[in-house]
């Protein structure tokens, strides 16, 4: 065993020798603050750590690959960086917890329609699943946190449109809305698309605001209909 | 229809209605006309993308006589896609035409229906890889034992030789029991301090001003307005006697009119009776 | 940068073919489970979850090797293991708060009089004063560093004599206690009654040893009463 540990320090040696531009002190203290820290950080809250001129991307991109292979991983989450460990070993570490209410067939696919097709008004998501979405479904959602009401849709009624949080993304691992599973090949059958195959505009989800949304101003009147509240405006 | 969507099935207890023998009996286990449509397309065991959409048709069409004839209560939405089915069944049965105006072929209408079937298809399978994912506190872990950021706090004290100073001198004149002795001031305006200010207002006194309204602004209140009235009609009273000013009371305690003296006797006293203020 | 990653997956790939015998699937383990536990861990805890014949003190002293200069390194405390991170980089973890602050009036007081009258005891303090000195306001003038302990006094009992520090000189800009201002100084600055009370004076303080003052000897038994300690001595 000890012949392991010193081949190890060899390799460590050799690490700190060849590494210098990539600046092996900076490398340290990267996987010292992700490693202390208990929620992911973004390049920005590094850099205010690191001294000034250290290359973060460059090094986020080392300690990722140092570590790739390791039992514990560096993650990219909702673009930010957090360690985590090796998803191989859930087995050795997973722990039965009581999931927050064990969600509803109809609350995981709600969330997955507002994952892929963010932003989505309520109408589009009871026309992708052709049933009536009942108010709980959205609720138990929110209060998880892991959708928000992200903006109103410019159409009649302006309606809310929901798109998920950050912690939809740190919670499943991900690093954008972008990554998502199968996402490409969603987009590439046309299935994002709001209006059946008639070709044109295939709407990403896209945590940025659509052509057709406006962002959220909860101090907006209610408008089910066009009518104009003038108590309020 | 709301009855059916708050109907909270997981996928497990929806796998299970999926079974040809238990269609009838569970009709409630659907999420919607949509969802009994997509899982009969399935049992047709191809491609959703190349289903028969006629044959789709009969078999909701089957299902919908059965639960019927079992009397079981069907909500409003399936009734409606049950005539919606039948209508674009008898028109993919009849030669091609063209519907009124603007009306989609019922071909369009198949194809729209395929591909409807085909996205909710696609969305749960999305579902079910979201889903898979590793999650983080229940597949992944981050640290379990973060170490927290210290906020050290950097204390630097303000005192400056100034407050070293006075803190010996006080402190030291304290405990020596020495109290200098330190004169109180009486609210108390000098005689020669009011003749002095009245001398120097002399030339400004345009005719016969009230004694009150001479007073310095800052003494005109309380005790020291009272110590500010005695001084200055003393100063004035040296000054009447001197000649410099001239004093006019019309009635005891009534209001003392003052002016400069210099302005010689010819000038005729103007002091109005109606402006005499009262006692 | 990519070429520094590529050598550190070099590295990693090396690792991994030549410590074999160490097996670094076990090593995986336990460094997931360090690295997600919420407490220390002994090698008993480490084994429940390893496979049964995991040589767990050598995969640990392998680990520690592996984490030897990096910027958390494995450690071992009252048997049990945990990842920290290095001590080199716990400025990191750092976060500077600055606060001002003022001494209590008790505390200038003490202090004007030891830079006064230095070397001065403890009673001599008292007597100036006229009160009893809390035993806080000497701890608080040493804590901040104003104040040290100068010598002891040749009288009965020997009792420590306070003077003030270089600290003291530069936060108050003194060039040296002798340019504290004296009697007339104080006067013309208006600190004091023109005519001061009967019996102020204003000593010379000096840094220089007193007449009757030896240099402190921090080894010097603490003796209350004249009596020589005869089990200490």
């Amino acid at each position: 065993m000890s012949s392991v540990a010193k081949m190890i320090e060899t390799i460590e040696d050799q690490m700190e020798v060849e590494s210098t531009e990539a600046n092996p002190e900076h490398l340290r203290m990267v996987e010292a603050l992700l490693f202390a820290a208990s929620e992911p950080l973004d390049q920005k809250a590094l850099s205010t750590s690191l001294p000034e001129g250290a290359d973060i991307p460059g090094l986020l991109q080392a300690l990722e690959a140092v570590y790739e292979k390791r039992g514990v991983n560096l993650c990219c989450v909702a673009g930010k960086y957090q360690f985590r460990t090796a998803s191989d070993l859930a087995f050795l570490l997973r722990k039965e917890q009581p999931e927050q209410k064990r969600l509803s067939k109809a609350a995981i696919e709600t969330l997955s329609i507002i994952a892929y097709h963010q932003p989505v008004t309520r109408a589009e998501i009871e026309d992708i699943r052709g049933v009536a979405m009942s108010k709980g479904t959205i609720d138990i959602l929110m209060e998880i946190g892991w959708i928000k009401i992200r903006g109103r849709k410019r159409t009649p009624g302006r309606p809310v449109t929901y798109g998920t949080t950050e912690a939809f993304l740190i919670q499943f691992g991900l690093e954008s809305v972008a990554h998502l599973p199968g996402v490409d090949e969603l987009k590439a059958a046309g299935f994002l698309e709001a209006i059946p195959p008639s070709g044109f505009d295939v709407p990403n989800p896209s945590e940025a605001l659509g052509p057709d949304e406006d962002p959220y101003d909860p101090n907006e009147p209610e408008m089910a209909t066009g009518s104009v509240n003038l108590d309020e405006a | 229809m709301s009855e059916t969507a708050e109907n909270f099935e997981d996928f497990e207890a929806a796998a299970i209605v999926r079974d040809d023998e238990a269609l009838l009996v569970h009709v409630d286990g659907f999420e919607g006309p949509l969802d009994l449509l997509l899982t009969l397309a399935r049992n047709q065991k191809v491609d959703i993308a190349k289903i028969s959409i006629l044959k789709l048709a009969d078999q909701y069409l089957e299902f919908i006589e059965s639960a019927k004839k079992l009397n079981l209560e069907l909500a409003a939405d399936y009734l409606v896609m049950a005539a919606w089915l039948a209508y674009l069944k008898s028109r993919l049965i009849l030669p091609q035409e063209k519907g009124p105006d603007g009306e989609p072929t019922a071909d369009e209408m198949a194809t729209r229906l395929r591909w409807r079937l085909q996205r909710l298809d696609a969305m749960r399978a999305a579902a079910t890889r979201l889903m898979g994912r590793e999650r983080l506190d229940r597949d992944v872990f981050g640290r379990g034992d973060p170490e927290a950021v210290n906020v050290i706090k950097l204390r630097t004290y303000k005192d400056t030789m100034y407050d070293l100073l006075t803190a010996y001198a006080t402190e030291r004149a304290r405990k020596l029991g020495g109290k200098s002795y330190r004169p109180q001031m009486a609210p108390v305006l000098a005689i020669e301090e009011a003749r002095e200010r009245l001398e120097r207002m002399l030339g400004k006194i345009s005719d016969w001003s009230a004694l009150t309204g001479l007073l310095p602004f800052e003494w005109q209140g309380g005790a020291r307005r009272r110590s500010a009235v005695a001084s200055t009609l003393l100063a004035c009273l040296e000054m009447a006697r001197d000649g410099k000013v001239e004093l006019q009371q019309m009635a005891p305690f009534a209001e003392i009119f003052v002016r400069d003296g210099q302005r010689g006797p010819d000038v005729p006293s103007n002091i109005p009776e109606a402006t005499t203020p009262g006692a």
